[in-house]
C-alpha cells in the first residue's frame, strides 16, 4: 500500500510541475508547442501503458487508435460540420466500441503475437484511409477546424491562434488520464489486472474474468490514445494517413513509458517531458543535424543501465532506502 | 564577489555581441526535412539554400543574412515547432522552405499567425493555395509537370501513340497523372491503360506485363527513383516494346545517371531545372550557381539544389528591397516578396493573389550518354529528342 | 561413514526476493541412491536446480567430488558428470527420440562412441528402439519419461538427479522406471531421487532426507525414516 | 488476359518470394533461438547493402565475394551488438527498446555518412532478361533467388544435422534442458545472433541489386521480415521459403487480377488470418 501512496504524491508533484511550467511559459509559443507535444505523448504513453504497464498486454500498435480517433474527428467536422468539441467525444466513443471490437478475438493472442497484431490493425487502417473517398486518400485532410474562440468576462481565448490555450487544454486531458490511472491502480479493478498482469493462469484460477479486465483495460487506454488523436488534428489542422498511422504514434509511446518506468502510472508522462524537452531544447541545440543518432544512443543506455525507467529506478532506490532505514 | 563581477560582465559582453558592427543582419529561417522519409529532399534544398546564403553575404552590400536551419524531421506537428522555434525563438522574419504538402500545411499556416512569409519549393498540392493564406508562397505547382509532358507527345512525337500512365499513389504523382491523362484525351491522344500501384511496391513485373498486354508504345511512369528503378528493370527483363519511357520529378538528378548507368539512357523525364538550360537573361546567374555548388560540395547541384537556392534568393532579394526601403520586417518581407517578378535559371517568377507560381513550366529532359539534354520546350531546348529509344531495346 | 560424491551445506536458494531453501545440508554417497521426500512447494525442485546451476545458490557451497561447483555454469557442472532428469521431462518436442538421445551424449567425457552408447540406453529401454524416429511431442508420457531417462544416461554421467519421475505415469510406468533407478546403482551410478511417491522411494533408497518448507527435517536410513513418526504421518500415509 | 501474362507474372513472385525469405532469414533465426524480435534487423541489411554497394561499385570487388565480406563485416558487427543485448535479454520488451535504438543509430549514421543519396547495385548483366522456359525474368532476381534457395537449404540442413545446428534447435525449445546436456547455451545464443547479423548482411548486396538502398528503408525490410517470420512459424526456417512464397505469389497475381493497391491488404490480411487461425504459423507446430 506504501507504493501506491508514494505514486499519489508523486503524481501530485508532477501534475503540479506541469502546470506551473504551462503557466511560466504559455506565452512562448515554441516552448508551449514543445510542451503540448510533450504532453500528447505523454498522454498516449500514459494510456498505453494502463493496457501495458497495468495489464501487462503489450501493444505495438496504438497508432490505429490514435489515427483513428484523429480521422473520426477531422470527418466529423470537416465533412459533417460538427463542433470540435463534438467531433472528439464521437472519436472517442467510436475508437472505444472498435478497441472492444477487435480486441475480443485479439485478446487469444499472448505476448510478441497479440503487440504485433495490434501492429497489423494500425497498418491495415493506413491502407483503408489511403483508399477511402471519405477520407480524401493520401491527399488528406486540410483546414481542420481549432477548438474556436472563447470569452471569458474579459479573457480571450483563441485556440487557433495561442498555443498557451491549446497547451492547457491538453494538460487537463493530461491530468484526467493520469488520475485515472492513479484511481484504476488503486481500485479492486487495478489489483485485478495486476493479477492478470503477473500470472494469466493464476487469476483465472482465482475466478478473475481475465478477458473482463483485459476488454477493459484496452478500451480506457483506447479512450486516452483517440482523445490524443482528435485533439491531434484540432491543433495541427492537417491530417494525411502517413502522420495519422504514423510509426511515431506506435513507438514513442512504448519509448516514453520504459524511459519512465512502467511499473509506475506517472512513469509514462515523466518519460515522455523528458524525451522530448531533451530532444528539442538539449540535443538539437548542441547538435541539428545528428540529433537523431544521440536520441538513440540516449535510449539505448537508458535502457541498458535503468532498465525500469528512471521513475521505476528511483521509485525503487527509495523502497531500499526505507528498508535499511527501518 | 569577484567572480560574480566576472560573469556579470561576460553576460553583459555577450548581451552586447551580436549588435556590433556596423551593418543590419536579417535572420531567415529555413525549414527542411533533414531527416525521416524526406530528407533526401530537404537535404538537396538545404545545400542550394546555403549556396543563396554565401552569395549573398560574400556581395558586399551592407545587409547581411543570418541562414537559421531547423530540421522538421519529415513531421508535421515537428513543422510547426520548426517555425515557433524559428520565429519565437529566433526572430526570423520569413521562412524559406518545407517539403511535402503535409508538412508545409501546418507549418504555413503556422508561420501566418504571425505574418512571416513562407515560401516553399516543395510543395505542390492544389490545397495549399486554395487556403487562403496571405503569406503562402511556392515556385512551382502541379499543371506545370504534366503541361510539359503533354508538350513532349504531342509536339515532338511523332506516328501512332498509344500512352500507358501508371503513377505512385501518392497525391503529388497522382495529380499530374490525373492532369496529363485529361490533357492527353482532350488531344485526342488515346490513353489505351492507367493504374496507380501502391508506393513502396516491390514487384513491377505483372504490372508491366498488364502494359505490355494493353499495347501502349509511350509509357508514362509519374513516380520516385524506386519506382523508376524497378520499373525500367522490369521493362528490360520483360523486353517491353516501347517508344518511349517518360518520368517525372527525379529523372533529372545526377544519381538517376549515376545509379542506372546505361540503363538511364534515353529516358525522358520533368525538370525544373538541368545545368544549361536557364533562360538567356539567367544564364550567368546559373553559371554562379553551379561554380559556387561544386566548389563547395565538390558534385554537381540537382534540381533540388536549384529549387532550394532560388527559394533562398528570392527571399534574401525581398529581404534587401525592404531594406533599402527602410522596411525591413516582417510586412515589409512580405510585400517586397509578393512583388517578385524576374526570370530565374529555372524560368520567370511571379506569383498570382493565392500565391501560385504564374509562368512556371517544366522542361522535358532525355538522358543521353552521361548527360542530361533539354528536348522541350522549343525555346530552351538544347537537342533534338532521339525517338523511338528506350535503354533496353 | 565413506566420502560423500555431493555434499550441499548451508544452501540458500530461491527467485528474486522469494526464498525456497533456507539453509539446507545434505550428501550423498557415491553408488547409492539418496532419496529427498517432500511435499509440493518444500523446494524439491529448487534443490535440483540449483545443484545444476540453474539456479545460483545465494549462500552456502556445493561440492562435486570435493571440489566446488558454486558459481559454474549448468553446462560446466553437467560436464563433471551430473545429468539431470527434470521435472516434466523436458524433452525437445520438434526432435525424434534418436536426436534427443544424441544431444545426451554431448556430455560423454571419453570412452564409447555414440552407437554403443544408444545401444547400452536401448537395452535399458528397449521399447524405444521402434521409437526412434518418432517426434518426441508425439509419445505418451511413460515413453517421454524413458527418453529423459535415456537421454540423461547418453552421457555416461557418473550421477544421475531425478526430479519427480513417477508424477504422472501409470503404475506399470512407474514399476519400470523404479526398475531402471536401481540398475543404475548396480551399474554404479549414484542416484538422487526427489519423489513424492514415498513408499517405493523408500523401498529403494540406501539413505533418505525430508525437506519441509526449504529446511532438512529428517535424514536417516530408510529403516528409521519408516519408523519415524513424522515420515509416516505426512509421506506414507500411515 | 493471355497464358504468357499469367505465366511470367506466377514466374516473377515466386523469384520474389524467395527473394523475401532471403531478406527475412537473420531476423527468424535470432527471433527463433533467442526469442528476440531484433528490430535493427532492416538496418544490419543496409549496412550490408551499403558494403557491398561500395565494395562492387567503388573497388570493383565481384560479387561472390562482396556477398561475402558484407556478411563478414555485419557479423563482426553482430558480435558487438550482442554484447550490448546480452545485458537485458531477458526482459522482451526492453530488448526491442534496445534493438529499435539500435536502428535509430544506424539509420542516422548511414544518413550521417552517406547521405541521403537513394542507391542501387547496378550490375549490367544482372539486369538482362533470362528466359526459362515459356517466361521471361530478371536475372538478378533469379540469381538472388537462387543464393536465397543455397542459404535457406543450407541453413536447414546444418540446423538438422550438425552438432552446433541441434545444440541451436534444442537451446531455442528449451534452454535449460539444453544446458542439463552440456551445451553452453550463451555460446549458442552468442553464435546465433552473430550468424543471424551475418546473414542479414550477406543478403543487403542482393538486396541492393533487386531493390534500392537508402538510410531509411530498413525499417520496411524488418516488418516485412517479421510478417514472414509469423507466417513460416517461429524459427521455421524451410517455413520461411514456403511463406515467402506465398506472399510473392499472392501479391503477384493480386496485380494480374486487380492492382498493386490491394498488395498492402492481402499481406496484412494473410498475417492477421494466420495470427487468428494459426497462430503457431502455417508451417509451425502446435503445442
Amino acid at each position: 500500500m506504501g507504493r501506491r501512496r508514494s505514486e499519489k504524491k508523486i503524481a501530485g508533484v508532477v501534475t503540479l510541475l506541469v502546470l506551473s511550467s504551462a503557466f511560466v511559459f504559455r506565452r512562448d509559443p515554441f516552448v508551449a508547442h514543445v510542451l503540448v507535444q510533450a504532453s500528447l505523448l505523454a498522454l498516449i504513453s500514459l494510456a498505453w501503458n494502463i493496457l501495458g504497464g497495468g495489464c501487462g498486454q503489450i501493444s505495438f500498435g496504438h497508432a490505429a487508435f490514435f489515427g483513428t480517433g484523429a480521422y473520426v474527428s477531422a470527418i466529423l467536422t470537416t465533412q459533417y460540420h460538427l463542433n470540435p468539441w463534438l467531433g472528439i467525444a464521437g472519436a472517442c466513443v467510436s475508437v472505444v466500441f472498435l478497441s472492444l471490437l477487435v480486441g475480443v478475438p485479439s485478446f487469444r493472442l499472448k505476448g510478441a503475437y497479440f503487440a504485433l497484431l495490434i501492429l497489423a490493425y494500425a497498418h491495415v487502417l493506413k491502407l483503408v484511409a489511403l483508399n477511402l473517398e471519405i477520407t480524401k486518400g493520401d491527399e488528406g485532410i486540410f483546414s481542420i477546424p481549432s477548438f474556436g474562440r472563447y470569452s471569458f468576462g474579459g479573457m480571450e481565448v483563441n485556440f487557433f491562434t495561442s498555443k498557451g490555450a491549446n497547451l492547457f487544454l491538453i494538460l487537463l486531458f493530461l491530468i484526467a488520464g493520469l488520475w485515472t490511472g492513479i484511481w484504476m491502480r488503486g481500485s479492486q479493478t487495478g489489483i485485478a489486472m495486476e493479477a492478470v498482469r503477473e500470472d494469466e493462469v493464476t487469476a483465472e484460477a482465482m475466478g478473475i474474468d481475465t478477458l473482463r479486465y483485459k476488454l477493459f483495460a484496452l478500451g480506457v487506454s483506447a479512450f486516452f490514445t483517440a482523445l490524443g488523436g482528435a485533439f491531434y488534428v484540432h491543433y495541427i489542422h492537417f491530417l494525411t494517413p502517413d502522420s495519422a498511422y504514423s510509426g511515431y504514434w506506435s513507438l514513442m509511446p512504448i519509448v516514453a513509458a520504459l524511459f519512465g518506468g512502467i511499473r509506475t502510472v506517472t512513469g509514462p508522462v515523466v518519460g515522455a517531458f523528458t524525451l522530448v524537452c531533451l530532444d528539442e531544447f538539449l540535443i538539437k541545440e548542441l547538435l541539428p543535424r545528428g540529433d537523431k543518432l544521440v536520441y538513440g544512443l540516449l535510449f539505448v543506455v537508458t535502457i541498458l543501465f535503468f532498465p525500469r525507467g528512471i521513475l521505476g529506478t528511483w521509485v525503487e532506490r527509495q523502497g531500499h532506502g526505507r528498508k535499511k532505514e527501518g | 564577489m569577484k567572480k560574480f563581477t566576472l560573469f556579470f560582465v561576460s553576460f553583459v559582453f555577450l548581451l552586447v555581441l551580436p549588435h556590433k558592427g556596423f551593418g543590419e543582419t536579417v535572420k531567415i529561417g529555413v525549414q527542411y526535412p533533414l531527416t525521416g522519409k524526406l530528407a533526401k529532399h530537404g537535404q538537396g534544398c538545404l545545400e542550394g539554400a546555403q549556396i543563396a546564403f554565401d552569395e549573398f553575404n560574400s556581395r558586399g552590400g551592407k545587409l547581411k543574412a543570418k541562414m537559421i536551419v531547423v530540421d522538421d524531421e519529415s513531421s508535421p506537428q515537428k513543422g510547426v515547432a520548426a517555425v515557433e522555434k524559428l520565429i519565437a525563438r529566433e526572430g526570423v522574419i520569413g521562412i524559406n522552405g518545407g517539403y511535402g504538402s503535409h508538412i508545409i500545411g501546418p507549418s504555413s499556416e503556422t508561420a501566418a499567425q504571425y505574418g512571416v512569409a513562407y515560401l516553399s519549393v516543395g510543395g505542390v498540392s492544389s490545397k495549399l493555395t486554395a487556403r487562403g493564406l496571405k503569406n503562402y508562397y511556392r515556385v512551382n505547382n502541379i499543371p506545370g509537370y504534366a503541361k510539359a509532358q503533354l508538350g513532349l507527345i504531342r509536339d515532338v512525337f511523332s506516328g501512332e501513340k498509344k500512352v500507358a500512365i501508371i503513377s505512385n499513389s501518392k497525391v503529388a504523382t497522382l495529380d499530374i497523372a490525373n492532369n496529363i491523362k485529361k490533357m492527353l484525351e482532350s488531344e485526342k491522344i488515346p490513353v489505351v491503360f492507367f493504374e496507380k500501384f501502391a508506393a513502396k511496391t516491390t514487384n513491377f513485373d505483372p504490372l508491366l506485363l498488364k502494359v505490355k498486354e494493353s499495347g501502349a508504345n509511350i509509357l508514362i511512369v509519374e513516380g520516385y527513383f524506386p519506382d523508376y528503378v524497378a520499373t525500367i528493370r522490369s521493362a528490360k527483363t520483360l523486353g517491353v516494346k516501347l517508344d518511349a519511357y517518360i518520368g517525372a520529378w527525379g529523372v533529372g538528378s545526377p544519381e538517376f545517371i549515376k545509379e542506372l548507368g546505361p540503363l538511364s539512357n534515353y529516358i525522358y523525364g520533368t525538370s525544373l531545372w538541368e545545368k544549361g538550360t536557364a533562360p538567356k537573361e539567367a544564364r550567368d546567374e546559373e553559371k554562379t550557381f553551379v561554380d559556387l555548388f561544386v566548389k563547395k560540395f565538390g558534385k554537381d547541384p540537382s534540381y533540388l539544389s536549384m529549387l532550394g537556392y532560388i527559394g533562398a534568393k528570392l527571399m534574401l532579394e525581398a529581404a534587401e528591397r525592404a531594406f533599402e526601403r527602410g522596411k525591413l520586417n516582417r510586412e515589409g518581407l512580405l510585400e517586397e516578396l509578393r512583388k517578385t517578378d524576374r526570370v530565374t535559371p529555372i524560368g520567370r517568377v511571379a506569383f498570382d493573389e493565392k500565391g501560385d507560381p504564374k509562368y512556371f513550366t517544366c522542361l522535358i529532359i532525355q538522358i543521353r550518354g552521361n548527360d542530361f539534354t533539354v528536348v522541350y520546350p522549343e525555346d530552351r531546348k538544347n537537342a533534338d529528342a532521339v525517338y523511338p529509344a528506350v535503354p533496353w531495346m | 561413514m565413506p566420502e560423500a560424491i555431493l555434499s550441499l551445506s548451508g544452501v540458500v536458494a530461491g527467485y528474486g526476493e522469494v526464498v525456497v531453501l533456507r539453509g539446507v545440508s545434505l550428501s550423498a554417497e557415491e553408488g547409492k541412491i539418496t532419496v529427498v521426500l517432500g511435499s509440493n512447494g518444500s523446494g524439491k525442485t529448487t534443490l535440483m536446480r540449483t545443484v545444476m546451476g540453474v539456479l545460483p545458490p545465494i549462500e552456502g557451497e556445493i561440492t562435486f567430488r570435493g571440489e566446488s561447483v558454486r558459481g559454474l555454469k549448468t553446462h560446466q557442472i553437467a560436464r563433471k558428470g551430473i545429468a539431470l532428469v527434470p521435472e516434466g521431462r523436458r524433452l525437445w518436442g520438434d526432435m525424434t527420440v534418436r536426436e534427443n538421445l544424441e544431444m545426451g551424449y554431448l556430455l560423454r567425457r571419453e570412452g564409447d562412441s555414440l552407437e554403443e552408447r544408444l545401444e547400452e540406453v536401448l537395452e535399458i529401454f528397449p521399447h524405444l528402439r521402434r521409437l526412434l524416429r518418432k517426434t518426441a511431442r508425439t509419445l505418451s508420457g511413460g515413453e517421454q519419461q524413458m527418453v529423459a531417462i535415456g537421454r540423461a544416461l547418453m552421457g555416461d554421467p557418473d550421477m544421475v538427479l531425478l526430479d519427480e519421475p513417477s508424477l504422472g505415469l501409470a503404475p506399470m510406468v512407474v514399476a519400470e522406471v523404479f526398475r531402471v533407478i536401481e540398475r543404475m546403482r548396480e551399474a554404479g551410478k549414484t542416484v538422487l531421487l526427489v519423489e513424492q511417491n514415498a513408499k517405493k522411494a523408500i523401498e529403494i533408497s540406501d539413505y533418505v532426507w525430508v525437506l519441509e518448507n526449504g529446511e532438512i527435517r529428517f535424514s536417516g536410513p530408510p529403516e528409521e525414516a519408516e519408523e519415524n513418526e513424522k515420515v509416516r504421518r505426512a509421506y506414507l500415509g500411515l | 488476359m493471355s497464358f504468357s501474362l499469367l505465366a511470367n507474372s506466377i514466374a516473377s513472385g515466386l523469384l520474389m518470394g524467395a527473394n523475401y525469405a532471403l531478406f527475412a532469414v537473420g531476423l527468424s533465426l535470432v527471433f527463433g533461438v533467442l526469442k528476440i524480435i531484433n528490430l535493427a534487423h532492416g538496418e544490419l541489411l543496409l549496412a550490408g547493402a551499403y558494403v557491398g554497394y561500395f565494395a562492387i561499385r567503388g573497388m570493383g570487388v565481384p560479387l561472390p565475394l562482396a556477398l561475402l565480406f558484407s556478411g563478414l563485416s555485419v557479423g563482426i558487427v553482430g558480435y558487438l551488438y550482442y554484447f550490448v543485448v546480452r545485458r537485458i535479454r531477458d526482459d522482451e520488451l526492453n530488448t526491442l527498446i534496445l534493438t529499435y535504438g539500435v536502428g535509430v543509430i544506424l539509420t542516422n549514421l548511414f544518413l550521417l555518412l552517406f547521405t541521403a543519396d537513394e542507391r542501387i547495385i547496378n550490375i549490367p548483366w544482372l539486369t538482362e532478361g533470362v528466359w526459362l522456359g515459356p517466361v521471361q525474368v530478371n536475372r538478378g532476381n533469379l540469381v538472388s533467388g537462387l543464393v536465397s534457395l543455397l542459404i535457406i537449404g543450407g541453413l536447414t540442413f546444418f540446423l538438422a544435422r550438425t552438432e552446433t545446428g541441434k545444440m541451436i534447435r534444442a537451446s531455442s525449445m528449451d534452454r535449460e534442458a539444453a544446458a542439463l546436456v552440456g551445451v553452453d547455451v550463451e555460446r549458442i545464443d552468442r553464435f546465433a545472433f552473430v550468424l543471424g547479423c551475418a546473414l542479414a548482411g550477406f543478403a543487403g548486396p542482393l538486396f541492393g541489386i533487386v531493390s534500392h538502398i537508402n538510410p531509411v528503408g530498413g525499417e520496411a525490410v524488418t516488418i516485412n521480415a517479421f510478417i514472414l517470420t509469423v507466417l513460416a512459424g517461429l524459427g521455421s526456417i524451410p517455413g520461411l521459403l514456403l511463406a515467402g512464397i506465398i506472399l510473392g505469389l499472392g501479391e503477384a497475381i493480386i496485380v494480374v487480377f486487380a492492382s498493386t493497391m490491394f498488395q498492402g491488404i492481402f499481406a496484412l490480411a494473410l498475417f492477421v488470418a494466420v495470427l487468428f487461425l494459426r497462430p503457431e504459423g502455417i508451417f509451425g507446430r502446435r503445442e
